[in-house]
């Protein structure tokens, strides 16, 4: 038997496809991968303690900035806990607003995530456009309502900083048009191609067993055939009115998360359609006229958490009855869902450890904080 | 169908593990927060230990976890947060459990002095758990025993400190006592 | 071209310049044009390629610089030359210095034996495509030593795939083309290029058809399944997508060219797109009849040949154009389809592309000789082979036996090829997902 | 009104049939891209397309930005009188996340009394993250948020604004932004005629309009004069009407200092003018105290600068270490601060 050499090989920190900066310790024999160990914090700024010394509002504009992709899906997060905190109760139309802003989100992360995903398997960028095409419609709506395209600081403590513009909804109609066609569009463009099925059928596979001791969440733990959606397990904000299904994979391997996702957008899409059915009808402001946004919750602690696009993003605050928290911890899904990365990487090929890398499908201003 | 509350939860635990739970003072929820005299000095400390949770004993954390996991059905592990309490002289690590078909997390809490902050680590049972000691080592210098590799997770490796204690200095370098 | 500089220095100027001196200038003038006309290909590449993916993903590419960006490629041109040149502290310094050269000198070479249009080929070398392909494989050592040289591990690794997936890729290639000489029966460009004359039925195959110069080999099964082969392995060759491994830049950032800068990566980029036209071309010339279409024949016989002397050398120089542009037309077609697909498909692994080449690939390229030989028996052998039950069918009788024998058994070739491949690579799927059962929870 | 749903199920996700795969698969995906080319001659213009060509050329051609885009702050001031809605009342800047922020109140230089009004405001730029918390706080509807966003330079210090360029006119604003100035006009207006009753002089004008103010202010009052008798009235010169740039970074500190100062007597309630006058002289205290500590080290600051081998640029290098002198002028005045709260 011929004994080779084993290689140890950093992709990262500066890599193309380590979304961000990076790095895994790679240990591969030939081709083969024998360990990988994660290494990040290369945009580590303390998150949790600039929040220490700001105020509960000031906060609001830098939970855009942990998962830089969905600033909405952050902003609700940490309105959620707040509002929790301080017992603030939020209008119905502020309610159907946020869901709306948040599935938006959803839809624009998972076109990017894919669009990511392809590229690290190395089509020339195609899947990609086509998702940033939709995305930028989607921004462009969110820069009517909000003013910013990325870092929306949508969100205000009892519902949302403004109402939706007159010229809004007639766009959302048209992208209501157009989100199906591209949906349909991208799953024949990929879902049967060839290469692509064998680049991801049985690559990355994560067992149930191991995806629920490993505290994955989101579209991960749900390709992984766990049907654990906290939108359903524990309907927040207005969830329980709406009429949508949770795409569940059965393998748990790179196809089952592309799939997964693909449905997603298709059930937010479905969520969306009822918002604006229903929306009309919504009582109440945009906003609780009577919160106040200077708050001071009592002291005690609190937990919120929502179905973020990447999986369960949750605020712990402790308050001590002053103006600034006392202690702000943030349970970043992407930075969890890394944590199965080796075990699921350990016997696969070098070109196969970015595709799972691009399924987990991590923001590194989150993972880092 | 699994809700358990955290009341229940301490019953259960008191019944079924006696002597893990550590008696703490209920949290009184008070109807409007009074608006605190303004100034630099606030009139009274804060009480941050009054809790409705449960507390469990450092050393038989495990025993209470592995019953949550076994006896209750929690499994999903999903977040270990680290508070410092600074005045009290100790650190309080927040561990929350969720049930796989729905509800509310149910959360065990462990309290460990401030000068030995020793805890008995988890990843062994939940691999999950990795990250969330490591970065409570990284940022608390919470000690997790049985941990396989309880190195930094963020800062780097010569960086001395644990930069999310209280008594950490915002600026410069340096603890403050020094 | 040596009549021509024959013509201009004996009988214009009158210097009685000796044979072997016009054959030396000739070569120079065509190597020079040559010389120029590579980097050209390279230039107008890049930026067609740039231009036809931005407009597939609804962009609008580069145009900027010069009406509609035609000078983009002028402008990296100048970026490349200007850039620093960094050879890293631990390379091997005069390998590193060397590997591009290695590497770009065979595909100047390779351009000897392409033949532009009618009479327009610079060297008609009896083994013109053995010569071809021998050349090109020469390559492969330049990017061994790019890999080796430039001590950085994501060379190595690039270098490492490039090589095997050249080696291996050769051989689908050559048994693909070994098809179309067993047709042929000769190694000569020129003449492979001869025989695809005719009106979808090969002049040569049977008798008496009407040279329109569409005789293509793609017409027959034999020709059409050797053509997808060889695309297939000229895609891998050419290092482009889905084969484009080597380079795999969401993998090994730019595998073996990681460590170059400036003009010596501009080198290997300038290698990589001359032999993806030099690929394309060659694709052109064996399947598509190269400068062969409509109308060149009639006006090269109309031309100076060396069947007809008197001819009118203006009509040679319109036959060139003509031939020149079909095959020109065809050679781009063909990079447009390279395109296309870089611009629809993700890459293969490594071992998948292993897989695709020794186990697929080269199975169906042996059948499709099995194939060529019942083509080349039914219609060129007689009596004398052994074939004289043949011989009443007529030319064309024979010929359509041939076409349907040779469909039906590459069809069912390729059908139960698939098959069985298909069939490896689930064992393999359902593997993986038992080796997975097994880990610690 | 509640609506009741039946949730929706679990599905599994079809993974495709285990067919036989002979590239049909493939072709289907050049098939969308070919599609796609053919389509992309036209523009995709219409958000209800799916292909065509979405790339906005951006210097030739522009988006129409909606009017609640917000990039960067600026404050506004009344086109005609040249009236500043500001009036320093440091809401913004408490609000403000990254506390970018730098006000400094005028006062009336024979009384010292406070105006409403900012003698200057300095907004740093290149720190600021555009949440748009200051324009949401503004009582005065004076700070709004502005479209521009083509602000990039050469030089880093170029983008901490002082009063004159962050000044513009109401026109403006109600030109990018023309729904939401007609909801607030008539209260900001209103606002705005309170204050200037309590200003005095050309305290409170955009610093862009005083020359014009002074000539249209002479201009009444020659008409004046020809109508009643002759009575000069020089005009005094005002904080705001001197304001170089290279002295920016000074008044930074000045306002940084006495910000802190202030903050320190009267635990952050004393900003507005009516404030108890012992609180007031206590404030009049520090703010001294902390403008000689800041003037103090801005010297120590320059002179170490004009040591400095590595500024031979003499604007440039001295507004720098200005600016740094000013930062540890701040920090010697939060530290004073702190030590007189110890004792």
């Amino acid at each position: 038997m011929i004994k080779t050499e084993e290689l140890q090989i950093n992709i990262g920190p500066q890599h193309p496809s380590t979304h961000g900066v990076f790095r895994m310790l790679v240990t591969v024999d030939g081709e083969t991968i024998v360990d990988l160990v994660p290494v990040f914090g290369y945009l580590h700024r303390n998150h949790e303690q600039i929040a220490e010394v700001n105020t509960y509002l000031q906060n609001m504009p830098y939970t855009d900035r942990l998962d830089y992709f969905n600033s909405m899906a952050n902003n609700q997060a940490y309105a959620m806990v707040v509002e929790k905190l301080v017992g603030i109760e939020v209008p119905e139309r502020a309610e159907y607003l946020r869901v709306l802003m948040v599935e938006l989100t959803r839809i624009l992360n998972h076109a990017g995530a894919l669009g990511f995903l392809i590229n690290d398997m190395g089509a020339w960028q195609t899947p990609l456009a086509f998702g940033m095409r939709e995305r930028e419609k989607i921004l462009d709506l969110f820069e009517m309502a909000s003013g910013a395209r990325m870092m929306c600081n949508y969100f205000r403590f009892g519902g949302v900083v403004r109402d939706l513009p007159p010229a809004f909804m007639p766009l959302l109609k048209d992208l209501l048009v157009a989100l199906p066609a591209f949906f349909d569009e991208f799953e024949r463009l990929l879902c049967e191609n060839e290469i692509l099925l064998q680049r991801s059928e049985g690559v990355g596979v994560l067992p149930k067993d191991l995806a629920i001791s490993y505290s994955v969440t989101g579209p991960v733990l749900r390709a992984s055939g766990i049907p654990y959606d906290i939108r359903k397990a524990e309907p927040y904000s207005i969830y329980d009115r709406f009429d949508f299904d949770v795409p569940v994979g059965s393998v748990g391997d790179v196809y089952d998360r592309f799939l997964v996702r693909v449905e997603e957008m298709r059930q937010s899409l479905r969520i969306i359609e009822q918002v604006l059915e229903q929306l009309p009808d919504a009582e109440g402001d945009h906003i609780n006229p009577k919160a106040k946004q200077n708050v001071r919750p009592p002291v005690g602690d609190a937990y919120a958490r929502i179905e973020s696009p990447k999986g369960e993003l949750g605020f712990y605050l402790v308050s001590d009855g002053s103006e600034k928290p006392y202690r702000y911890k943030v349970r970043a899904p992407s930075f969890i869902n890394l944590t199965p990365l080796g075990d699921m990487c350990r016997g696969y090929k070098v070109a196969d450890v970015v595709v799972i890398l691009g399924s987990i499908d991590i923001v590194m201003g989150e993972v880092d904080r | 169908m699994p809700s358990i509350t955290a009341t229940a939860l301490r019953e259960r635990m008191e019944r079924d593990l006696p002597g893990v739970a550590v008696a703490t003072r209920p949290r009184v929820v008070e109807a409007e927060s009074k608006p605190k005299a303004k100034g630099k000095h606030a009139a009274e400390r804060p009480d941050f230990l009054a809790t409705n949770d449960t507390v469990v004993v450092a050393d038989r954390l495990r025993d209470a976890a592995i019953y949550l996991r076994d006896a209750c059905g929690y499994t999903y592990l999903s977040d270990i947060a680290v508070v410092d309490y600074l005045d009290d002289g100790l650190f309080e690590i927040v561990y929350r459990f969720y049930h796989l078909d729905d509800g509310d997390a149910l959360v065990i809490k462990v309290r460990v002095p401030r000068d030995a902050p020793n805890v008995p680590s988890l990843t062994p049972i939940w691999p999950g758990a990795d990250f969330h000691e490591r970065e409570a080592f990284d940022l608390f210098g919470i000690v997790f025993e049985g941990h396989p590799s309880l190195i930094r997770i963020y800062m780097w490796d010569e960086f001395e400190g644990y930069p999310m204690r209280r008594d950490f200095p915002k600026q410069g370098d340096k603890y403050i006592d020094e | 071209m040596y009549d021509v500089v024959d013509y201009v220095l004996n009988t214009t100027f009158n210097l009685g310049a000796a044979g072997w001196v016009v054959s030396l200038i000739s070569y120079l003038m065509i190597a020079t044009v040559l010389f120029l006309v590579a980097p050209l290909q390279m230039l107008f590449l890049t930026y067609y390629e740039r231009r036809l993916i931005a407009r597939m993903q609804d962009r609008v590419g580069p145009n900027r610089v010069g009406p509609e960006g035609m000078f983009q490629p002028v402008a990296d041109a100048v970026k490349m030359f200007t850039k620093e040149d960094i050879i890293p502290a631990a390379a091997d310094k005069w390998v590193h210095l060397l590997a591009p050269l290695v590497v770009v000198a065979p595909t100047m070479f390779m351009f000897a034996v392409l033949p532009w249009g009618p009479g327009m080929t610079p060297i008609d070398m009896h083994i013109g495509l053995l010569f071809f392909f021998a050349v090109s494989s020469i390559s492969a050592v330049g990017l061994m030593m790019a890999g080796w040289a430039s001590y950085n591990k994501f060379s190595l690794l690039g270098a490492m795939r490039a090589v095997a997936q050249m080696v291996s890729y050769e051989i689908p290639a050559m048994l693909s083309l070994l098809a179309i000489v067993m047709i042929t029966g000769s190694l000569s460009i020129v003449d492979i290029v001869q025989w695809q004359g005719g009106l979808f039925i090969s002049s040569s195959d049977v008798a008496g058809v009407p040279n329109w110069g569409l005789g293509w080999f793609v017409f027959n099964p034999v020709g059409f399944l050797a053509f997808a082969a060889f695309f297939i392995a000229a895609l891998a060759e050419g290092e482009r997508t889905p084969f484009d491994i080597p380079e795999a830049d969401s993998e090994i950032v730019a595998g073996y060219m990681t460590e170059y800068s400036g003009m010596k990566f501009g080198l290997f980029f300038l290698a990589q797109y001359v032999l993806n036209f030099l690929l394309c071309a060659i694709t052109a010339v064996i399947f598509f009849g190269a400068w062969q279409g409509p109308g060149v024949n009639e006006l090269y016989a109309l031309g100076i040949t060396p069947d007809n002397p008197d001819g009118n050398g203006w009509f040679n120089v319109l036959a060139g154009v003509l031939g020149a542009f079909y095959f020109l037309f065809k050679t781009y077609a063909f990079f447009f389809v390279m395109v296309w697909i870089r611009g629809a498909f993700p890459r293969l692994r490594v071992d998948q592309l292993m897989d695709f080449g020794w186990k697929y690939l080269i199975p169906l390229t042996l059948v499709n000789v099995f194939s060529a030989a019942i083509w080349v028996g039914f219609n060129n052998w007689g009596a004398n082979e052994g074939f004289g039950f043949a011989e009443p069918l007529g030319d064309l009788g024979r010929w359509a036996v041939a076409f349907v024998l040779t469909l039906a058994i590459n069809i069912a070739a390729y059908i139960v090829m698939t098959r069985i491949y298909g069939e490896t690579r689930r064992v393999t799927f359902d593997e993986q997902l038992a080796d997975t059962a097994g880990l610690p929870s | 009104m509640t609506i009741q749903f039946e949730r929706g199920k679990v599905v599994v996700i079809d993974r495709g049939a285990r067919k036989l795969r002979v590239g049909q698969g493939m072709l289907k995906g050049m098939a969308v891209v070919w599609h796609h080319w053919l389509k992309s001659f036209q523009k995709l213009d219409n958000f209800s397309k799916t292909a065509g060509v979405f790339t906005v050329e951006y210097p030739d051609e522009r988006i129409k930005l909606p009017e609640a885009y917000r990039n960067m702050p600026i404050l506004l001031y009344d086109d005609e009188t040249g009236q500043e809605l500001c009036t320093a009342c440091f809401q913004c800047q408490r609000v403000c996340p990254p506390q970018v922020i730098h006000i400094n109140q005028a006062r009336n230089p024979e009384t010292g009394k406070a105006i409403p009004a900012a003698a200057e405001f300095i907004i740093e730029y290149d720190a600021c993250m555009s949440c748009g918390f200051c324009a949401e706080v503004c009582p005065f509807d004076s700070i709004k948020m502005d479209h521009e966003f083509e602000l990039s330079t050469e030089d880093h210090a170029e983008l901490t604004m002082n009063k004159a360029q962050l000044s513009r006119p109401v026109s403006y604003y109600e030109r990018i932004a023309p729904t939401f100035w007609a909801e607030v006009k008539a209260s900001a207006y209103k606002k705005l005629q309170n204050s200037v009753k309590r200003r005095v002089d050309l305290i409170g004008i955009a610093p862009q309009m005083v020359e014009k103010v002074k000539a249209m202010r002479a201009a009444a009052a020659e008409s004046e004069a020809t109508e009643a008798a002759p009575s000069s009235a020089p005009t005094k010169p005002s904080a705001a009407e001197t304001s170089p740039a290279t002295d920016k970074a000074a008044k930074l500190a000045a306002i940084r200092a006495a910000n802190a100062a202030k903050q320190d007597a009267g635990n952050g309630g004393t900003s507005t003018p009516e404030a108890p006058a012992g609180d007031d002289k206590a404030a009049k205290l520090a703010a001294i105290r902390a403008a000689n500590a800041a003037k103090k080290a801005a010297e120590s600051g320059e002179g170490s600068a004009s040591v400095a081998p590595a500024a031979p640029e003499a604007p440039a290098g001295d507004d720098k270490a200005a600016r740094l002198a000013a930062i540890r002028a701040a920090n010697a005045a939060k530290k004073a601060k702190d030590e007189q709260e110890n004792s």
